[in-house]
């Protein structure tokens, strides 16, 4: 099949949660109480919402790897030819990791790749 | 190049720690004959509990339908919880005289902690312990036992009999 | 260390100090007044290094709270008990050791709860165990509590 | 001070801290602890304790209750060390009597408490190991805790609970089966001890988890009285078995076992160790049980003289100490339990700050929490 | 109507043909994709149940127990049965919770995960859709579900949630970069990104045997990195319950948590179908050179057969590793990817270039 047929898949996904849920809606009993639909923590009323500015700790991460990821994309073309090109390829991508590499490193040594 | 090789022996070093580990549960898992599970409802009939199990305080009787629990009332007092009662009645036997006697020795299941000092204290070991353990039941009120059964009356004996028994 | 020894080190530390006998361990009454500068002293002290305390509470007679503190030094091995007498039952009221033994931070709030002594000088005097707006405290002898204390 | 300005009271959302409530109904608190964190991302910036979720009066309790009696509540503090709480109301009780108990009481007295602390470090090393996410270790410990708890049963018909002394001995005489058993027990258990090292021990992702978390100096360890194995992790000698000895203690050879590093793969260690030591300290005894009476002459109604008595008793998780202050009746005026996990549990609110979320878990593994004990 | 059990090719061509006679294109058209639909939605099910009693099992028997015996022989209809259960199930809407997100999640999760497995070839001519692109289009398509998780940990107005979708978030910033680069190694052996191209490139041996060591190390990547990026064993600390209550799953309840449940097993499904097309062979027999015996035997086994049992293998693995190891800490995940894992898949992808360029490969 061609490639539309990815339509499919995301057809059948959402005919699959989509019944089970509905399914789901009608036939499983309902009970009302108002502390049920509280968020769970860990039986204690909550006092304060959970969308708080809220250090995540890994930004730096997310910038490297955004980097690194890019990275990784240009490389796909390359690892597909690079049977046919040989030597010149290999050498070309020497370059291209040790960029990278020092990139890394760099990262590194300056600390970005350590949790606060 | 130090860093370099001892960045790579951690590697090593730690895959191997991980490997041993799998090891282990590796080994467990192509040796089943090693599974502890006991079914419990299935292996009913080989469970046998231990004899000096807790699993309830009862009272003994003999085939005449005959206790030695006189109703002194020690075992009431030790209980910590108080989950021993006991009722007794004045009746006159056959010399006609009044005598004092047990009418219930009310257990109440549900509050024992299984101590065993009534057991321990009893000066004619009327007591017991007995090995059911399955008490699950649906009214709370059932956990409420009498422990002398209808009709039982004392067993009249010497008490150095008794006094042997224990030991 | 001796138990006499000991008597004798503790009584050059401050004035007033009563050694009851027939004692199981080494007994010290201190007055409540300069209650705190003894401990201080006690837990400094080059010979005593009482460092380690063991537990703290307190005992409810009929007119008067006394403090128990079981303290141990870990260096030298010896046990002290050392008390003092509160005896304004209503307001209770001492000096907290809390900054002397981080443990007696939390063994005081015990205290508080269930005997209702007050410890000037605690940073965090709330009730440990029991909630917040319990009335009454349940380790003294006069406390009532008809529902749970069934008499026997 | 007042509570408002205090430091440790802040209210929840104060701040735009990140207050998450850990507990009470939580996985890794074992039991109704409550911690309040406040949390910068992943970072723990303070830990408030509240405890009280089961507290049962049991000092209350006792008061009105003869010595005998008592012995049975104080097995639901730490219920994992039941047997070292009801000695050291015992041995309380017979040195205030001035009761000598026969050589064949201490003897079992003392194996039967080291048989319970295997079982209780057992059940630590698999609730530790599940708090780490390792949830095999827990089906290992407790199988082999199962072979403890079958002595226990053969020998006094209970599992967990036992309230098998009483004040002068034993309730009644060990199983006759009882020695034979223990033997087979530790022939099994030093099989399955370096399987417990192999699974978890040396695993490299255990030991990054472990080294360098929750660490206590020993200054406050001392302080925080922070004893048993949590605090041996520290470099606190507070072994009482060792300084002051009771029971059968001072017949066996064995180490006090010290690691000075104070984190939690020191006190994982100090842990483990003590397993070891443990099947020593039985092996020495349990061939030389001495016949003899399982209990003391005791009078039926047990009255302590006036006066006040002390005794503390080396528990799986630390020190207890047992006050009891007598008026010559037959219950107590007062008793008051120094229970170990009373004060290792606060300590949690100094070394857990600045860890994580995750460390903060170990760390309240390593410190072998079991909150009846706190609540009493 | 032909039926061959080693080449489905004609198979499915015989399907169409006889679909495109009887019908017009157009019914044609819907009558095979309903077909399709029905077949994927019965296979999806069926590889989720069976996944959930294999882990249950096999955890069960490495921790000395039985595990679930009691519903059927063996207890193989537990999984039916849970699933019955958490139908019947109540939806527990959560107050303040961001309801479109909410309910979005679970839908993204389940369709990530039907999106990657139209990808993977089962046998030769058994796949939905031969991409041209089939490495890099899995490599995309199985990260896609950590949206998923991240929005139903968002959604949920909890603490414990947000936090485990956070962790989730530095999971997925990390390993994709493992993940891509060990598949890279590969494409460099099999010059094609296709992934039957990629399958066929292996018929005369698996690439982890014929690429070596720097293979292996490959496999040993892929199979680390990807079990981060679905979730699961030392690495599941997104819903770390021993921390997080349930992370980023603990205010979903009856079906919906279902499916969060459903979805990591069948992404560690995909992640063993990929490992086992890249590195194993896929539905190649296990061959070696000179035992003509073996090979010939080895080759009459079909090769879905083949396909299932190698990925059998794998998830075995990846059971094993989940019920062994104790979980990692945050920070410890992203050392290993940053300090470990991406070093030494540089280093191993630079390797890989040159056993290709000298042809040390078979």
């Amino acid at each position: 099949m061609s490639s539309e047929a990815l339509v499919l898949f995301f057809i059948v996904g959402t005919v699959l949660v989509g019944g089970a849920i509905l399914f789901s809606w009608y036939a499983a009993p309902r009970s009302y109480n108002p502390v049920k639909f509280e968020p769970y923590e860990c039986g204690i009323e909550v006092n304060s919402s959970a969308w708080i500015q809220f250090n995540v700790g890994y930004y730096l991460f997310a910038i490297i790897y955004l980097i690194f990821d890019v990275e990784t994309v240009f490389i796909f073309p390359w690892a597909v030819v690079m049977k046919e090109i040989g030597m010149r390829a290999f050498i070309e991508i020497l370059i291209f990791f040790f960029v990278l590499v020092l990139g890394l490193i760099y990262a590194w040594k300056k600390g970005a790749l350590k949790w606060v | 190049m130090n860093v370099i090789i001892n960045y790579f022996k951690d590697i090593f070093q730690g895959v191997w720690s991980l490997i041993q580990g799998m090891r282990v549960t590796g080994y467990y898992f192509f040796h089943p004959r090693q599974i502890v599970t006991q079914q419990y409802p299935e292996n009913r009939d080989k469970l046998v509990m231990f004899e000096r199990f807790k699993g309830e305080v009862i009272m003994p009787h003999d085939e005449n339908n005959q206790h030695r629990c006189t109703g002194c009332g020690i075992c009431e007092i030790n209980c910590p919880n108080g989950s021993i009662e006991i009722l007794t009645e004045t009746v006159i036997n056959e010399e006609g005289k009044k005598e004092k006697r047990i009418d219930k020795h009310i257990y109440h299941l549900s509050m024992c902690t299984f101590c065993g000092l009534c057991v321990k204290t009893c000066p004619s070991d009327a007591l017991a312990w007995g090995n059911e353990f399955e008490h699950a039941v649906y009214d709370r009120h059932k956990l409420t036992k009498v422990l002398n059964q209808p009709g039982s009356s004392l067993k009249k004996e010497p008490k150095s009999t008794a006094k042997e028994i224990k030991a | 260390m001796e138990r006499e020894q000991l008597k004798e080190a503790i009584a050059r530390l401050a004035p007033g100090l009563e050694f009851p006998e027939n004692a199981q361990l080494t007994e010290v009454l201190a007055p409540t007044a300069g209650f705190r500068d003894l401990c201080k002293a006690l837990r400094s002290d080059a010979a005593l290094q009482f460092d380690y305390l063991i537990s703290m509470t307190a005992v409810d007679y009929p007119d008067h709270i006394v403090l128990v503190y079981h303290l141990h030094s870990s260096a030298l091995g010896h046990t002290l008990v050392l008390k003092q007498k509160l005896t304004d039952r209503e307001k209770a009221e001492a000096d907290t050791v809390s900054d002397l033994w981080l443990t007696a931070e939390y063994q005081e709030r015990e205290v508080f709860d269930l005997f209702g002594v007050h410890f000037n000088g605690h940073q965090d005097m709330r009730r440990i165990f029991l909630e917040d707006h319990w009335v009454g405290h349940p380790l003294r002898k006069d406390y009532v509590d008809e529902i749970n204390i069934i008499e026997r | 001070m007042s509570t408002e300005t205090s430091t440790l009271n802040l209210f929840i959302g104060e701040n735009d801290e990140y207050i998450i409530n850990m507990g009470p109904q939580h996985p890794s608190t074992h039991g109704v602890l409550r911690l309040e964190l406040a949390l910068k991302g992943e970072l723990v910036e303070r830990v408030v304790p509240h405890v009280g979720y089961i507290h049962r009066g049991i000092e209350k309790m006792s008061e009105k209750l003869p010595y005998p009696q008592i012995i049975h509540l104080t097995d639901r503090m730490d219920y994992l060390s039941a047997l070292m709480n009801n000695e050291a109301v015992c041995l309380a009780a017979e040195s205030a009597l001035q009761v000598e108990v026969p050589e064949r009481v201490k003897y079992v007295r003392t194996i039967l408490a080291e048989l319970q602390r295997l079982a209780s470090h057992q059940l630590w090393w698999c609730a530790f190991g599940m708090d780490l996410g390792a949830l095999t270790t827990f089906f290992y410990g407790l199988r082999d805790r199962e072979k403890i708890l079958d002595i226990f049963e053969e020998s006094f018909g209970s599992r967990l609970l036992h309230s098998y002394y009483l004040p002068g001995g034993l309730m009644h005489d060990i199983h006759p089966n009882f020695q034979k058993r223990v033997k087979e027990f530790l022939k099994y258990f030093r099989k399955k001890l370096p399987e417990y090292d192999q699974l978890l021990t040396g695993n490299v992702i255990f030991q990054n988890r472990v080294k360098g978390i929750g660490l206590l100096s020993k200054e406050d360890a001392i302080s925080y009285g922070v004893t048993g194995p949590s605090g041996r992790g520290s470099g606190f000698a507070c072994d009482v078995r060792k300084h002051q000895p009771y029971s059968a203690y001072d017949k066996v050879e064995f180490t006090e076992c010290l690691h000075t590093d104070g984190d939690t793969w020191a006190r994982y260690k100090v842990r483990v160790q003590e397993m070891w030591e443990s099947m020593h300290i039985i092996e020495q005894l349990i061939d030389n049980i001495p016949e003899g009476d399982y209990t003391a002459k005791m009078k039926a109604i047990i009255k302590l003289p006036a006066g006040e008595y002390f005794q503390r008793v080396e528990t799986a998780r630390g020190e207890l100490a047992v006050y009891i202050v007598s008026d010559g009746n037959k219950t107590p005026y007062r008793i008051h339990f120094r229970t170990p996990n009373f004060s290792n549990m606060f300590v949690m609110s100094k070394i857990g700050v600045g860890c994580k979320i995750a460390d903060l878990v170990a760390l309240g593994g390593s410190l072998d929490l079991v909150i009846p004990d706190i609540d009493r | 109507m032909r039926f061959d059990i080693y080449d489905f090719t004609s198979f499915t061509q015989d399907i169409d043909r006889l679909l495109q006679e009887n019908l017009t294109p157009f019914w044609a058209t819907v009558a095979e994709l309903t077909i399709v639909g029905v077949v994927i939605l019965a296979f999806y099910a069926l590889v989720g149940l069976f996944l959930v009693y294999a882990e249950r099992k096999v955890c069960a028997f490495m921790q000395n127990r039985l595990g679930p015996n009691r519903v059927g022989p063996f207890g193989i209809f537990q999984t039916i049965a849970d699933l019955i259960k958490l139908l019947m199930k109540e939806l527990i809407p959560i107050k303040h919770a961001d309801k479109i997100l909410f309910n979005l999640a679970p839908f993204i999760v389940i369709i990530a995960s039907f999106m990657a497995i139209a990808a993977i070839p089962f046998a030769r001519g058994l796949h939905a859709i031969d991409l041209n692109i089939g490495v890099f289009y899995v490599f995309a398509v199985s990260s896609m579900g950590v949206i998923g998780i991240l929005l139903a940990g968002w959604s949920s107005n909890n603490k414990y949630s947000l936090i485990g979708a956070m962790r989730s978030g530095a999971m997925v910033v990390s390993y994709e970069l493992s993940v891509g680069l060990s598949l890279l190694s590969i494409v460099i052996f099999a010059g094609t990104m296709q992934l039957s191209g990629i399958v066929e490139s292996q018929a005369d041996g698996w690439w982890i045997f014929k690429g070596h060591i720097p293979a292996f190390i490959a496999f040993l990547l892929f199979i680390t990195a990807s079990t981060a990026e679905t979730n699961r064993g030392p690495f599941d600390l997104a819903e770390a319950e021993s921390e997080l209550t349930a992370g980023f799953h603990t205010e979903y309840s009856g079906i919906r948590f279902a499916f969060f449940f459903l979805a990591e097993y069948m992404n560690m499904f995909i992640v063993a179908s990929i490992a086992v097309t890249i590195f194993l062979g896929g539905w190649m027999p296990l061959q070696f050179g000179g035992l003509e015996g073996f090979n010939t035997v080895m080759a009459y086994i079909p090769p879905l057969v083949w396909f299932f049992l190698k990925v059998a293998f794998v998830i075995y693995l990846m059971m094993w590793f989940k019920w062994t190891f104790p979980r990692l800490r945050i920070d410890q995940i992203l050392t290993l990817e940053w300090k470990y894992l991406l070093p030494l898949s540089l280093i191993n992808t630079v390797l890989i270039a040159l056993v290709v360029l000298l042809g040390w490969h078979f």
